[in-house]
């Protein structure tokens, strides 16, 4: 492919549905020949942002949609997952490292930290609603 | 996901099949690792081997059973962690508090001691 | 589930895409409850009508979008799929068979047939470029 | 789709891989056998484990191919064939005129007489 190329994929706001978000994000991950580990962390990281879009965004309000938008670029993924909901305090949220002793053992606090961890780029936007925007380049050596 | 489970010895058993995420059935694995503790069992052995994603919201309700067994001087060992769940306690480092062993006869064998070091 | 869930998915028209869609379907199969012949027979027809409206209605010109619309009920999956392109005829596809002896090794026209086959409604609708609804009804004994 | 061949005595064995659209590897497929037809080979053994899905345009494809084997007195034999494309040529009724055999020992060893009973 030369061009980028656009998917759009949405649902309601069902946790039941993350597994059908799974298996198209393991189609796209195909597609741009994103592999194993790489691949893994793709799919992990779009089902932690697609949880809380459902979860902090709607409050699993299933008449509230999701929308992802998938940007198959020649050397990165782009991926957007959006909420209507209320946004947060991101930088709070920043400010707890769930890997330190007394974080490691609490039950909550810690899909952010996986997606920055697993992504080359975390950002978000709440200028209209939640939109995180999740960045994964391709190693140089997938294409010449 | 599917639950099912079987009490061998001293031992539970429970066998996971699909995801774990924050949903009911999460709860169904914490509340039965609760009642277990209630009338004696002090080791949990989960097989891993049919989950095949867990979300952060999951591993919320893995430390919590983790951390009622350990009150109760028990512990919760997994066992057969495909790579995937194995990424993702690497990152969320995990892997350092819960007990992780290759099969289930090793997760029997190993005392109630502690984690493996 | 106890209403209808809408899962709506959109690609540029390029033929390497549907493999994407196909995971994306396998996934909504599971989610459904499809197993086995039905799952397939479901995965082939949308393959089918997907390959049609990039082949056909776009002409594989990649700045067309096509659209899916997977509507999950609980007895039934209903799916539309759209391009917009111009039309053609339909009674002149129906009328020929590939299935009798001098239509059997023709390269070509099985697509709508196939569908036909595999699912239990097939229409079409050409108000606003070509849209193809598949249906297909669960069995009962898939819940009570 | 990804195709690999080897030359075995007087067969031509192609092993495909991923899925037989329209696409243009499709059709790389057919001048692989009409070119193989012109060097002499009348027996074509296509291994269909690794297809995932096959589209209408892609039996087209395979259609063409049997046609250029079966105008040169050859034959295109089909062997492991998954469920899903079995599925595909029995609704299209192309299992009636396509030579499917399980193994690829079956293919070699059948006679150039046509179709298997
Ligand atoms: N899309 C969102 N909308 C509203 N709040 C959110 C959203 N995503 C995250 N948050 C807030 O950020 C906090 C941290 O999120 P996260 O790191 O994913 O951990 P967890 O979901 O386990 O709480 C959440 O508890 C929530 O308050
Ligand atoms: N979405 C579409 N837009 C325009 N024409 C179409 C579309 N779908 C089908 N057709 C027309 O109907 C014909 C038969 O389609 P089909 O049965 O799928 O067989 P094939 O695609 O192999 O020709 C096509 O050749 C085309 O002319």
């Amino acid at each position: 492919m030369n061009e980028t190329q656009t998917i759009t994929f949405s649902i309601p706001s069902r946790l039941e549905l993350l597994p059908v978000l799974d298996r198209l994000v393991q189609g796209i991950n195909a597609e741009m020949g994103f592999e194993d580990e790489e691949a893994d962390a793709i799919s992990i990281s779009i089902i932690e942002a697609g949880t809380n879009a459902i979860q902090h965004g709607h409050k699993r309000d299933a008449s509230k949609i999701v929308d992802f938008r998938f940007d198959l670029h020649d050397d990165r993924l782009e991926v957007t997952v959006h909420d209507s909901g209320p946004g947060f305090d991101i930088d709070a949220v920043t400010e707890a490292d769930p890997t330190l002793p007394d974080g490691l053992l609490r039950c909550s606090g810690r899909g952010i930290f996986i997606m920055r961890q697993m992504m080359d780029r975390v950002d978000f936007d709440f200028s209209r609603g939640t939109s995180v925007r999740l960045l994964k380049q391709k190693r140089t050596n997938g294409r010449a | 996901m599917k639950l099912t489970h079987r009490i061998e010895g001293d031992a539970l058993i429970l066998n996971l099949d699909g995801q774990l995420t924050g949903g009911p059935e999460a709860d169904q694995l914490v509340t039965k690792i609760r009642s277990a503790v209630e009338s004696g069992i002090r080791l949990v052995i989960l097989d891993m081997e049919g989950i095949t994603w867990v979300n952060s919201t999951g591993l919320g309700k893995l430390i919590a059973s983790h951390l009622s067994l350990r009150q109760s001087g028990g512990a919760l060992r997994f066992v057969r962690v495909p790579r995937r769940i194995a990424t993702i306690l690497g990152v969320t480092r995990l892997n350092t508090v819960f007990e992780i062993y290759p099969t289930e006869g090793d997760a029997r064998r190993a005392q109630l001691t502690g984690p493996p070091r």
